[in-house]
C-alpha cells in the first residue's frame, strides 16, 4: 500500500517535473534571446590557435574549466585508488585462457592506440580531443586487464600517481608559464598556442586514460577476499 | 601584483595537490605547511588589496565575458576567500597531527584537501555560471573522497548517500545552467543581470533559477533534503568534518544565495521565498531536535549544522521585496552567520574529534569526567557552542541581531520565533555534552590527552567566532566596498 | 572637641556595646564577669552630671543622629544606669559558670540598647537601640535554657517583633508626617498628620508590648520570672520603662487634647493594675506576682498617660508625676526582685532583718509613708485630682488609684507569702548580697539624694506628708491588708476542711 | 519547432526518468545508472536549447563536454564505491541499514 | 583615546585576564592561582574606587565602538554603574578569599577559579554596559560562566539544577533579546541616560513600548527571581557556597534586578515608565514577589534553600524600590542592591562555613553551633538580623529609606508589605538563631573538621565577619558620604532630575 502510494507520489512528481521543465523549454525556445556568443566565438576563434571552436573552447576560452574538469577527474582517481588494495594486481583467476580474447587483445589493442592518436590529433579542427583519445585508451587498458596483463604500474604507487599527475601538471605549468611571461594566467604566448594546446592534449590523453584505468582497477572483484583492510583502522 | 595573488588563490592549491599526490603523508605535511603559509599570505594579500582598492572583475586567459571565464573578486568574495584559508589552514594543522601517518589510504588525504580548497576558491570568486559547476563538482567530489577515506562500510555508505545527493544536486543546477543559456545566451552572472537590465523578465525563466537553488539547497542539505548530511559529516575524520561542515555546505549556499540577489528580485517570486524561509525554519527547529537526542558525539554537530544551516536559508525571504536598508541588514546577517557557523562548527568539530580521542568513544555518555582532565578543548567546544546558541559576544549572536532588526524591518516577524526557538534548542544540545562532561566519574584519569597542538587549534578558531561578534562592523565592511564593473588589474 | 558629656555619652554605649568582645578570648571569660557592675558607671555618671541642654551630634549615623538630654531623659537614664549597676553586681555574685559567656553577652547587649535608646533623640538610633535592647533581651529571657524559658522565650519574642513592626510603622509614618529624622518634632507631625490615630495606634500599641499595657502583656508574667532574677530585675524594672519612654517622646502629649485616646488608655490602664492583681494574686511563683505586680503599677502609670493624653494643658506636669512614678517603681521593683533570689542566714535577727529588708521595698511600693512610694502616690493623687483635670473620664481615676493601692499592697503581700514558701536558708554569695544590699538602699535611701531639684518636674520631696495625706496613702493599705487576712483565714479553713 | 528543440524535450524526458529512477530505485548501480541517464538528458537540453541563426552553437557543446568528463569521473569514483561497499556489507542499497554499531576511536 | 577611556576596559580586563590565566595555569598551580586570583580583584577594587571618585567629581568614564552595524559596544561608567560595579568589586575580593578556603584539596579549582572571574567580568560588564545591547551581551556571558559553577560539584543534581538554571536563563536571554531587538527596531540604538528616552514618546509607540517593557522584565526577571519566574534559583544552591554566595548576593540576581533599574530609569526613564502605567503592575509583582519568597523560605528545612527563597524575596525589594515613583523610594530601592549583597553573601559564607567545618546542611542540625562556631554564628546572626530590617543594620536603611519613600509617593500598602515581609523574615529567621545560640547541641556534628586555633580555616573565618562588619557599618554610617545610601540618594537625585 505504502510502496504503492510511494511509487504514485514519486510518478506524479517526476511527471510534473517533466512537464514544468518541458514547458519551460518550450517558452523559453520561444522566446530566447540569441546571443551574440557564437559570433564572438568566430571573430575570436583566430586566436584562439585551434580551428574547431569546440576544441577552441575546451581548450582556450574555457581553459579554466577544462583544467578543473581534469581536477575532477585526478580526484576521482585518488578517491578510487585510495580503495585500491596493496596487494599485487596478478590475479591468477583474471588471466584468460579464452583464445578469442586473445586474438581479440592482439588486433585490438594496437588499432585502438592508433585510433586514440587519430581522435587526438582530430581534436584541433574536428570533433574529438583528449578525453575521447583518453577513453579510447582507458578502454585499450581495460581490454588488456580483462585479458590478465598484470600492467604493473596500475598499482598504487609513485609510478600512478605520477601518472595520474602527469596530464594535470603540465596544464598548471603551462598555466603559470604564461604569467611568467608576463601574460594573464591559462593565456597562451601568441605563436605557441597550438604547440601547446598540443602538448597539453597529449598529456591529459594520457592522464585520462590512467585514471579511467586506475578507477576500473581500484574496484574490488566480486568475489575477491579482503581481510586486512578497511576493517581495521 | 593582484595577478599574482590571484594566481596564488587558483593554483596554488591545485599544484598542492599534486605536489602532495607525489609524496606520503608526513612529507605531504611538511609540503602542506608551505602551502597553507602561501595560501594564508595570499588571501590576506588579496583581502588587503580589495579593501584598499576595491573590487574587480578578472578575467582568465586574458578573456572577457561572456567569451572567457569572468572572475568576480568582490569584498564578500574575498572575505571567504581569506576564512576558507583561515578555517582550513586550521583544519589542516589539527589534520596534520590528528590523522595516523601509518595508514597507506592517508597519504590521500592530503591532495584531496588541497583539491577540496581549490575548489572552494573558485566558487567564492566565480562569476560564470559553469565554472561554478565545475568547482562545486571539484568540491563534492573530493569532499566524498576524503569522507571514504579509509573506506569502512560505514563511512561508504555516508559517502555513497552523500556522492549521489551531490550529483544529483548538480545535475539540477547544470539544468537549471541549461535552461539560462538558453534563455540569456550567456553563462556569466553579470551578463545576465545586465541583460535583464535593459529587457523585460522573459516568462518561464523562474524555473532555471528554481532549479539552481534546488540543486543547491540540495548539496547544502536544505531541511527536506538534509537526509545524507549528518551520516557523512559525522563519520568522517574530525578536520574532515570541520571542513565539510565549515566550508563544503557554504559554498553551494553561497552561490545560491548570490543567484537569489542578483536575479531572485525579477525571476523568483514571493511565495518560493517564503517556502525557502519555511524550509530553513523547519531545518532550524527539526535539526536542532534531532541534535538534541542523537547518542554520538559528532551526530549532534553534524545535525547541529543542519539547523544551523536553516537560518542562512532565511536570507530569502528577507531580501526578497523588501526595502534596500532591510535587505542589506539580512545580508549583513547571512554572512555573519556563515562565517561564524564556519569558524565555529570547524572550532567544534575540531575539539569533538579531540574529545573523541581521549574518551576513546564518539558517544556522549562517554565523555562522564571529561572535563577535569580535558578542560582545554571542551572550553573550546563549549565556545564555538555559545556561537551557535548565537550569546553574545560571539558572531553567530551579531548574526541573529541583524536578522531581528531585518524580520523586524520588514514585518515578518515570524522568522523572530524561529531564530528565539532555534537560539533554545541550539543551547539544548550543546548544554548536554557540557552536561555530560561535568558529571563527576569516580574514576581517575583514564584519558589519552592529545597533543597541545590539537587542543589549540580548535580553541583560536571558536576564539574567532567569538570575536568576530565584536569586530563585525569591520568585517561586514568589506562587502560595502566599490566595485569596479568591468574593471581589471 | 568634644565635651566631656559627650565622651560619656558614647562610652556609656560604647562600653557595654564592646564589652562582649571580651568573650573571644577564652581567658578573658572570668573577668567579664566581674565586669558587669562597671558597665552601666559612664552613664550614671552622666546622668547625674551632663549640663542640661547637652546635645552630641553624630551626622554620620543611621540617617543623621543627635543624642542630647532633658530632665526626662536623665531621669530615666537614672534609673536605668542604677538599676543595671546594682543588678550587674547582684549578677556578678549569682551567675554560675554555665553559660556565663553568654549571658555576658547578651547583658552588654541590652544594656547598651537599654542606656543608648534613653539618650538618643534621633529615630534612627532611638529605634536602633530600642530594638537592640529588645533582641539581646531575649537572650536574657531564654537564658537558663528550661522548657518554660523557650516558651516564655518564643512568646517574648514573637510579641517583640510585632511591636517592633508596629514602632516601625508608626515612626516611619510620623516621620514623613514630620519630614523630620528627629524625635522632638515628631508629637507636632503626629497631631496634625492625617493619618493621626493610625500612627497612636501602632506606637501605643508597638510601646506598649514593651510596657505590658494589657492584651499586649501576657508574655511579661512569662518571661520575666524565667529569666536569672537580676535579669528579671532589669527586665521589669528598667526596660519595661523603655517602652513608657518611647510614649512619652513620641506620642502628641500637649499638641492636642485626645479625650478619646486618653479614655482608652485610662480604661487599660485601669484594666491592668487591676486585673493584673486580680491574676497575680493567685499565682504561685514570687518572681511571677512580681511580673503582674508590674503590669499592674504599669497600669498605674497608664492611667496617668491617658490622662496626659487627654488633657494636653496638665501634660507637663503629669510628665514629671510619671517620670518620678517610674524611677520609683523601677528601684523597688528591682529590688523586689532581686530579693527573690537570695537565701535566709541563720539566726533570728539576721532573718527578721533581711524579711524587713525584703519587704520595705514592697511596702514602698503600695505608699508606705516615708518612702519613694509615699511621695510618688502622692504626686500622683495631686495631679490626678478630678477638678483639675478637664475631660470625661476623669472623675474615675481617684477611686481607680484607690483600687490600685490595695491592688498593689495585695501583691507586695502575696509575693512575700510565696516567697516565704519558697526562700531557702543558707549562705550568699556575697556579691549577690552586696547587690540586693545597695538594690534596697538605692531604693530606700538614695532616692532622696537623687537630683530632684530639677526644673519642671518633680517639687522637692516633702519629708513629712501631712495628716490627711497619711491617712489617704494608709486607708487603702488597710484595706489591703484586711483582704489578705481575710484571704489567708480562707484559706486556712480550706485547708483545714480538705484535710479532715 | 526545430529538431533541435526536439532534443531540448527528450531531454527533459529523459531528466523525468533519470529522476524517477533516482528517487525510486534502490539498488546502487540501478541508481547510478539513473543519474547518468538523467544526466544525458541535461546534457541535451543543453546542446538542444540554444538556437542560432548560425547553426549549432559551440559553446553549450564544450560545456557538455566537460559535463561528460565530470559525470564519468563521478560515476566511475561511484562505481568503485558501490563496490567496495557490497564488498565489504553485502549490500547493494543504502535503506536497509543494520544496526549502527558504536564506533571506535578515530 | 584618552586614559579615562581605557579605565573602564581595564576594569573588565582585570577579571578576563585572570580567568584566561588561570585556565592556562595547572591544576596543581595553588599558590600562583591564588595569587593571581587576589591580585586582579585588588587591582581591579582599586580601579573602581579611583572611578567611584571620578564619578563623584563628574569625570566621564567610557568607550564605545560600532560592534554590529548599527549598534555599538558602549562601557560606560556613570553613579549607577560604579553602584553594581563597586559591589563586585569588592565582594569578588572576599568571595576569592572565602572560594580559596573553600575548596581547599577538592578537584577541578582551575576550571572553578577560570569561570569564576569570568563570572565576575561579566558583572563588570553589566555594571559598566552603556546601552542595552553591551548589556545583554554581558548578561548571556553570565549566564554562561555560571553554569560551570552551579554545576561544579558534577553531581546528578547539581547537573538538573543546571539544567533548571540554564533553560530559565536562557529562555529569559530570548526573552530579553527580542525585546532588545524589537525595542531597536522602534527607537533605535539607545544608550544608557540618566532620565531616560521616552519622556516625550510619539503615542503612536506607546503600544509598543509597554509591550516591550513587559518583555524586558519578563526577561530581566528570570535572573532577578520574580515570581514566576524563580524556580531557578532555589535549586542552584546545590552549587558550593561561594558560588551560592556570588550569586545570590552579587552576580545573577542582580544582574537582573539591575537591569530592571537600567530599563526603567536609563531607557524609559521613570516618568515615561509611570506615565506609561507600567511602574504600578511592576511594584505589585515585586510586592507579591516579595511576600511569596518570604513564606516559601518559612517551610524549608535545608539552610541554604531557605536562604535562596529569601533571596527571592529580598531581590525584589529593589524592584519594588524603583517602581515606586519617588526618588526617596529610588534611594531605598538602589541601596538595597548593594545592602542586600552584603547581607546575603555573609549568610552564605555563614552556610558554606557551617557545611565545610561541622557539615551542617540542615537546620535541624544547626543546635548549638554558636557555642562550636561563635566568630561565624556572630555574622550569620548580623547577617540574619540585617534581613529582618532590625536596625541600625543595613536592612533597616533600605526598609526605612523604601517606606519613606512610599509613604512620600502615597503608596501606603507598601508599607504593609515591608512590615509583613519583615515578620515573615523575622519568622523563619529566628528560629534559626535560638538554635544556634540557645539549643544544646546533640551530641556530634554531622561531619566534623578541626583547624587548630580558630574555629574553621581563616580563609573561611574572615570572609563572613568583614561582610557582617560592613553589614553594621553601611547601616551605621549611613550617612556618610560615599555611603551606599548615600551614593543611592546621589543617583536617585540624578535620575529624577537629569
Amino acid at each position: 500500500m505504502i510502496r504503492t502510494l510511494r511509487i504514485l507520489a514519486i510518478t506524479l512528481a517526476c511527471v510534473a517535473f517533466t512537464g514544468m521543465l518541458a514547458t519551460s523549454i518550450w517558452t523559453i525556445a520561444g522566446n530566447s534571446d540569441p546571443g551574440n556568443l557564437p559570433q564572438l566565438l568566430s571573430e575570436n576563434l583566430d586566436r584562439s590557435g585551434v580551428e574547431h571552436p569546440v576544441t577552441a573552447v575546451l581548450l582556450n576560452f574555457r581553459s579554466y574549466d577544462t583544467l578543473l574538469e581534469i581536477g575532477v577527474l585526478v580526484i576521482a582517481g585518488i578517491a578510487g585508488i585510495s580503495m585500491a588494495k596493496t596487494a599485487s594486481l596478478e590475479d591468477p583467476q583474471l588471466r584468460t585462457a579464452d583464445s578469442l580474447l586473445y586474438a581479440l587483445q592482439r588486433w585490438f589493442v594496437p588499432l585502438m592506440l592508433v585510433l586514440a592518436g587519430y581522435l587526438l590529433w582530430a581534436g584541433a579542427d574536428r570533433p574529438g580531443g583528449a578525453f575521447q583519445a583518453g577513453a579510447v585508451l582507458a578502454a585499450t587498458g581495460v581490454l588488456l586487464r580483462l585479458g590478465g596483463v598484470p600492467m604493473e604500474f596500475l598499482r598504487p604507487g609513485l609510478l600512478l600517481r605520477l601518472g595520474l599527475a602527469l596530464g594535470f601538471t603540465v596544464f598548471l605549468l603551462v598555466a603559470v608559464a604564461s604569467a611568467i611571461a608576463g601574460d594573464a594566467f591559462l593565456a597562451y604566448p601568441p605563436g605557441m598556442t597550438k604547440t601547446l594546446i598540443v602538448v597539453i592534449e597529449s598529456v591529459l590523453t594520457l592522464s585520462i586514460a590512467m585514471v579511467l584505468l586506475a578507477l576500473f582497477v581500484s574496484a574490488p572483484v566480486n568475489d575477491a577476499e579482503d581481510p586486512e583492510e578497511g576493517s581495521s583502522s | 601584483m593582484t595577478l599574482w595573488l590571484m594566481a596564488g588563490l587558483l593554483f596554488t592549491p591545485l599544484a598542492w595537490a599534486v605536489l602532495t599526490l607525489l609524496t606520503d603523508f608526513s612529507r605531504g605535511r611538511l609540503v602542506t605547511w608551505g602551502g597553507i603559509l602561501v595560501q594564508v599570505l595570499v588571501s590576506l594579500g588579496l583581502w588587503l588589496t580589495v579593501a584598499r582598492d576595491g573590487g574587480f572583475h578578472y578575467g582568465l586567459g586574458g578573456w572577457q565575458a561572456p567569451l572567457g571565464i569572468e572572475l568576480r573578486v568582490d569584498g564578500l568574495a574575498v572575505t571567504f576567500v581569506l576564512l576558507t584559508a583561515v578555517v582550513a589552514s586550521a583544519c589542516g594543522l589539527h589534520a596534520g597531527v590528528y590523522i595516523d601517518p601509518d595508514k597507506p589510504w592517508h597519504r590521500y588525504f592530503w591532495p584531496l584537501f588541497w583539491f577540496l580548497w581549490s575548489g572552494l576558491n573558485v566558487v567564492w570568486l566565480g562569476g560564470d555560471l559553469f565554472n561554478l559547476y565545475v568547482g562545486l563538482e571539484l568540491i563534492s567530489l573530493s569532499a566524498v573522497g576524503l569522507v571514504a577515506l579509509g573506506g569502512k562500510a560505514n563511512a561508504l555508505r555516508a559517502s555513497l548517500r552523500y556522492l549521489l545527493a551531490a550529483l544529483l544536486g548538480s545535475l539540477v543546477y547544470l539544468l537549471g545552467v541549461a535552461l539560462m543559456y538558453g534563455q540569456f545566451g550567456t553563462l556569466s552572472i553579470a551578463g545576465v543581470v545586465s541583460w535583464l537590465g535593459v529587457h523585460p523578465v522573459p516568462a518561464g525563466s523562474g524555473l532555471a533559477l528554481a532549479l539552481m537553488v534546488t540543486g543547491l539547497a540540495l548539496k547544502t542539505a536544505l531541511f527536506p533534503l538534509h537526509r545524507w548530511l549528518p551520516p557523512a559529516h559525522g563519520i568522517a575524520r574530525s578536520p574532515v568534518s570541520a571542513l565539510l561542515s565549515a566550508l563544503v555546505v557554504k559554498a553551494s549556499f553561497y552561490m545560491a544565495a548570490r543567484l537569489w540577489l542578483e536575479l531572485g528580485e525579477p525571476l523568483g517570486n514571493l511565495a518560493a521565498a517564503q517556502l525557502v524561509g519555511l524550509l530553513g525554519s523547519a531545518a532550524v527547529v527539526w535539526g536542532s531536535w534531532l541534535a538534541c537526542r542523537q547518542p554520538q558525539l559528532k551526530q549532534v554537530v553534524a545535525y547541529s549544522s543542519v539547523a544551523q544551516i536553516g537560518y542562512l536559508f532565511l536570507l530569502f525571504p528577507l531580501t526578497y521585496s523588501v526595502s534596500e536598508s532591510v535587505s542589506l541588514q539580512a545580508q549583513q546577517g547571512i554572512t555573519l552567520q556563515v562565517i561564524s557557523h564556519a569558524l565555529a562548527k570547524a572550532a567544534m568539530f575540531l575539539a569533538a574529534g579531540n574529545l573523541i580521542l581521549s574518551a576513546g568513544s564518539n558517544r556522549v555518555d562517554a565523555l562522564t569526567g571529561v572535563s577535569r582532565f580535558l578542560p582545554f578543548s571542551l572550553f573550546s567546544f563549549g565556545l564555538a557552542g555559545v556561537s551557535l546558541m548565537s550569546l553574545p559576544p560571539t558572531g553567530g549572536f551579531a548574526a541573529k541581531w541583524l536578522l531581528l532588526q531585518a524580520s523586524l524591518g520588514s514585518g515578518q516577524w515570524w522568522w523572530i520565533l524561529v531564530m528565539l526557538i532555534g537560539g533554545l534548542l541550539s543551547a539544548a544540545y550543546v548544554f548536554r555534552i557540557y552536561r555530560a562532561s561535568f558529571l563527576e566519574s569516580a574514576g581517575p584519569d583514564r584519558f589519552y590527552h592529545p597533543a597541545r597542538s590539537l587542543e589549540v587549534i580548535p580553541m583560536i578558531l571558536a576564539l574567532l567566532a567569538l570575536g568576530l561578534g565584536l569586530a563585525s562592523d569591520q568585517v561586514l565592511s568589506v562587502m560595502a566596498l566599490p566595485f569596479e564593473e568591468g574593471g581589471s588589474p | 572637641m568634644m565635651s566631656p558629656a559627650s565622651v560619656l555619652a558614647l562610652l556609656a554605649v560604647a562600653l557595654p556595646l564592646l564589652y562582649p568582645a571580651m568573650a573571644l578570648n577564652a581567658g578573658w571569660v572570668r573577668a567579664m564577669r566581674f565586669a558587669l557592675p562597671l558597665l552601666p558607671l559612664p552613664a550614671l555618671v552622666l546622668a547625674v552630671g551632663a549640663d542640661p541642654g547637652w546635645q552630641l551630634e553624630l551626622p554620620w549615623l543611621l540617617n543623621g543622629g543627635l543624642w542630647a538630654m532633658d530632665e526626662l531623659r536623665r531621669l530615666f537614664l537614672l534609673l536605668t544606669a542604677v538599676l543595671w549597676t546594682v543588678a550587674g553586681i547582684y549578677a556578678a555574685g549569682y551567675l554560675k559558670a554555665h553559660h556565663l559567656r553568654r549571658f555576658c553577652v547578651f547583658w552588654g547587649l541590652t544594656l547598651a540598647g537599654n542606656l543608648g535608646l534613653t539618650v538618643a533623640v534621633d529615630i534612627g538610633s532611638f529605634y536602633s537601640l530600642f530594638a537592640l535592647m529588645t533582641f539581646a533581651g531575649y537572650g536574657l529571657v531564654v537564658h537558663e535554657g528550661t522548657d518554660e524559658a523557650t516558651h516564655a522565650g518564643r512568646v517574648y519574642l514573637i510579641m517583640a517583633v510585632l511591636g517592633e513592626m508596629a514602632i516601625l510603622a508608626g515612626l516611619l509614618l510620623a516621620s514623613v508626617a514630620a519630614d523630620s529624622q528627629m524625635l522632638a518634632d515628631l508629637p507636632r507631625a503626629i497631631a496634625g498628620s492625617p493619618r493621626r490615630d493610625l500612627i497612636i495606634a501602632l506606637l501605643i500599641a508597638g510601646f506598649g508590648v514593651k510596657a505590658g499595657l494589657p492584651l499586649l502583656h501576657f508574655w511579661l508574667p512569662l518571661a520575666h520570672p524565667v529569666a536569672p532574677t537580676p535579669a528579671s530585675a532589669v527586665l521589669s524594672g528598667a526596660m519595661i520603662k523603655a517602652g513608657l519612654l518611647g510614649w512619652l517622646v513620641t506620642l502628641p502629649f500637649g499638641e492636642a487634647a485626645l479625650p478619646g485616646w486618653g479614655a482608652l488608655m485610662i480604661v487599660a490602664g485601669a484594666v491592668g493594675a487591676i486585673g493584673a492583681a486580680v491574676l497575680g494574686v493567685r499565682q504561685q511563683q514570687p518572681k511571677t506576682v512580681l511580673a503582674y505586680s508590674s503590669i499592674s503599677q504599669m497600669g498605674l502609670i497608664v492611667l496617668m498617660v491617658g490622662a496626659a493624653m487627654a488633657d494636653s494643658e496638665r501634660a507637663p506636669v503629669l510628665f514629671s508625676i510619671i517620670a518620678l512614678y517610674a524611677l520609683h517603681h523601677g528601684l523597688a521593683k528591682g529590688s523586689l526582685f532581686l530579693s527573690a533570689g537570695i537565701t535566709l542566714p541563720s539566726g533570728a535577727m539576721r532573718r527578721a532583718a533581711v524579711w524587713l529588708l525584703i519587704a520595705l521595698p514592697g511596702l514602698s511600693l503600695a505608699g508606705l509613708p516615708f518612702t519613694s512610694g509615699a511621695l510618688a502616690k502622692l504626686a500622683m493623687k495631686e495631679s490626678l485630682l478630678e477638678e483639675r483635670l478637664e475631660f470625661a473620664v476623669a472623675g474615675y481615676l481617684s477611686p481607680l488609684m484607690v483600687a490600685g493601692a490595695v491592688a498593689t499592697l495585695l501583691l507586695v503581700l502575696r509575693y512575700l507569702w510565696t516567697l516565704n514558701g519558697k526562700i531557702e536558708t543558707g549562705r550568699n554569695p556575697p556579691m549577690l548580697v552586696t547587690g540586693w544590699l545597695a538594690s534596697v538602699g538605692v531604693s530606700l535611701v538614695a532616692f532622696w539624694w537623687m537630683p530632684w531639684e530639677v526644673e519642671g518636674l518633680v517639687k522637692s520631696p516633702e519629708w513629712l506628708p501631712a495628716g490627711y495625706q497619711l491617712w489617704a496613702l494608709a486607708w487603702p493599705m488597710l484595706i489591703a491588708v484586711a483582704l489578705a487576712a481575710v484571704a489567708l483565714l480562707a484559706s486556712r479553713l480550706v485547708r483545714q476542711r480538705s484535710l479532715q | 519547432m526545430t529538431s533541435s528543440l526536439l532534443y531540448a524535450l527528450a531531454g527533459a524526458i529523459l531528466c523525468g526518468i533519470g529522476l524517477f529512477g533516482l528517487l525510486w530505485l534502490s539498488h546502487l548501480l540501478r541508481k547510478l545508472l539513473a543519474f547518468n541517464i538523467m544526466g544525458s538528458g541535461v546534457f541535451l537540453v543543453m546542446v538542444g536549447l540554444p538556437q542560432h541563426q548560425g547553426g549549432p552553437d559551440p559553446v553549450p557543446q564544450a560545456l557538455v563536454l566537460t559535463g561528460i568528463v565530470v559525470a564519468i569521473a563521478a560515476t566511475a569514483l561511484a562505481v568503485v564505491l558501490i563496490r567496495r561497499y557490497f564488498h565489504l556489507s553485502g549490500m547493494t542499497g543504502l535503506e536497509d541499514e543494520p544496526a549502527s554499531p558504536e564506533r571506535g576511536p578515530e | 583615546m584618552t586614559l579615562n577611556a581605557w579605565i573602564p576596559v581595564f576594569a573588565l580586563m582585570t577579571s578576563l585576564i585572570a580567568s584566561l590565566v588561570i585556565f592556562a595555569l595547572p591544576e596543581k598551580g595553588y599558590r600562583l592561582r591564588t595569587w593571581v586570583n587576589l591580585g586582579a580583584a585588588l587591582v581591579k577594587l582599586s580601579l573602581v574606587v579611583v572611578m567611584v571618585w571620578g564619578v563623584f567629581q563628574g569625570v566621564e568614564y567610557g568607550l564605545s565602538f560600532t560592534m554590529v552595524p548599527g549598534v555599538t559596544f558602549v562601557l560606560k561608567a556613570d553613579a549607577l554603574s560604579m553602584m553594581f560595579a563597586g559591589l563586585s568589586a569588592v565582594l569578588w575580593l572576599l568571595t576569592t578569599i572565602y572560594a580559596v578556603g573553600y575548596l581547599e584539596d577538592s578537584p577541578n579549582r582551575s576550571r572553578f577559579f577560570g569561570f569564576f572571574s569570568l563570572c565576575v567580568a561579566s558583572t563588570m560588564g553589566i555594571a559598566l554596559a552603556g546601552n542595552l545591547f553591551t548589556f545583554f551581551l554581558f548578561y548571556e556571558m553570565l549566564t554562561l560562566s555560571t553554569y560551570p559553577l552551579v554545576v561544579h560539584r558534577g553531581t546528578e543534581k547539581a547537573l538538573r539544577a543546571g539544567r533548571t538554571y540554564v533553560i530559565y536563563t536562557l529562555t529569559g536571554g530570548a526573552v530579553l533579546l527580542l525585546a532588545i531587538a524589537w525595542l531597536h527596531g522602534v527607537a533605535g540604538d539607545l544608550p544608557f541616560r540618566e532620565g531616560g528616552h521616552f519622556m516625550d514618546a510619539d503615542p503612536d509607540i506607546h503600544r509598543s513600548l509597554i509591550l516591550i517593557f513587559i518583555l524586558l522584565v519578563a526577561g530581566l526577571g528570570v535572573k532577578a527571581a520574580i515570581f514566576p519566574l524563580h524556580g531557578w534559583l532555589p535549586q542552584a544552591m546545590v552549587a558550593p557556597a561561594p558560588v551560592s554566595a556570588l550569586l545570590h548576593a552579587v552576580a545573577v540576581v542582580k544582574a537582573g534586578a539591575f537591569g530592571i533599574v537600567r530599563v526603567v530609569y536609563d531607557i524609559y526613564g521613570v516618568e515615561a515608565s509611570s506615565a506609561l502605567g507600567v511602574l504600578e503592575p511592576l511594584a505589585w509583582l515585586a510586592a507579591f514577589t516579595i511576600l511569596y519568597g518570604s513564606f516559601r523560605a518559612l517551610s524549608q528545612t535545608d539552610l541554604k534553600r531557605r536562604l535562596a527563597f529569601s533571596t527571592v524575596s529580598q531581590v525584589s525589594y529593589i524592584i519594588l524600590g524603583i517602581s515606586l515613583f519617588g526618588p526617596v523610594a529610588a534611594a531605598g530601592g538602589l541601596v538595597h542592591l548593594l545592602h542586600q549583597g552584603i547581607m546575603k553573601i555573609t549568610l552564605f559564607f555563614c552556610a558554606g562555613n557551617y557545611a565545610e567545618t561541622l557539615g551542617i546542611h540542615r537546620i535541624d542540625e544547626m543546635d548549638g553551633a554558636g557555642r562550636r562556631m561563635p566568630g561565624t554564628s556572630v555574622a550569620f546572626t548580623i547577617g540574619a538580623f540585617g534581613m529582618i530590617g532590625a536596625p541600625p543594620l543595613a536592612g533597616f536603611i533600605t526598609k526605612w529609606t523604601m517606606g519613606s519613600g512610599a509613604l512620600a509617593a502615597n503608596m501606603d500598602w507598601v508599607i504593609v508589605v515591608l512590615l509583613s515581609s519583615s515578620l515573615l523574615n523575622a519568622a523563619y529567621f529566628l528560629p534559626v538563631m535560638h538554635r544556634l545560640w540557645f539549643r544544646e547541641p546533640a551530641g556530634s556534628w554531622p561531619e566534623e573538621r578541626h583547624w587548630g586555633r580558630l574555629e574553621t580555616s581563616a580563609w573561611l573565618f574572615w570572609p563572613p565577619l568583614l561582610t557582617a562588619v560592613m553589614t553594621v557599618m553601611v547601616g551605621v554610617l549611613a550617612s556618610l558620604p560615599f555611603s551606599p545610601l548615600s551614593w543611592a540618594e546621589l543617583i536617585a537625585l540624578r535620575e529624577y532630575s537629569p
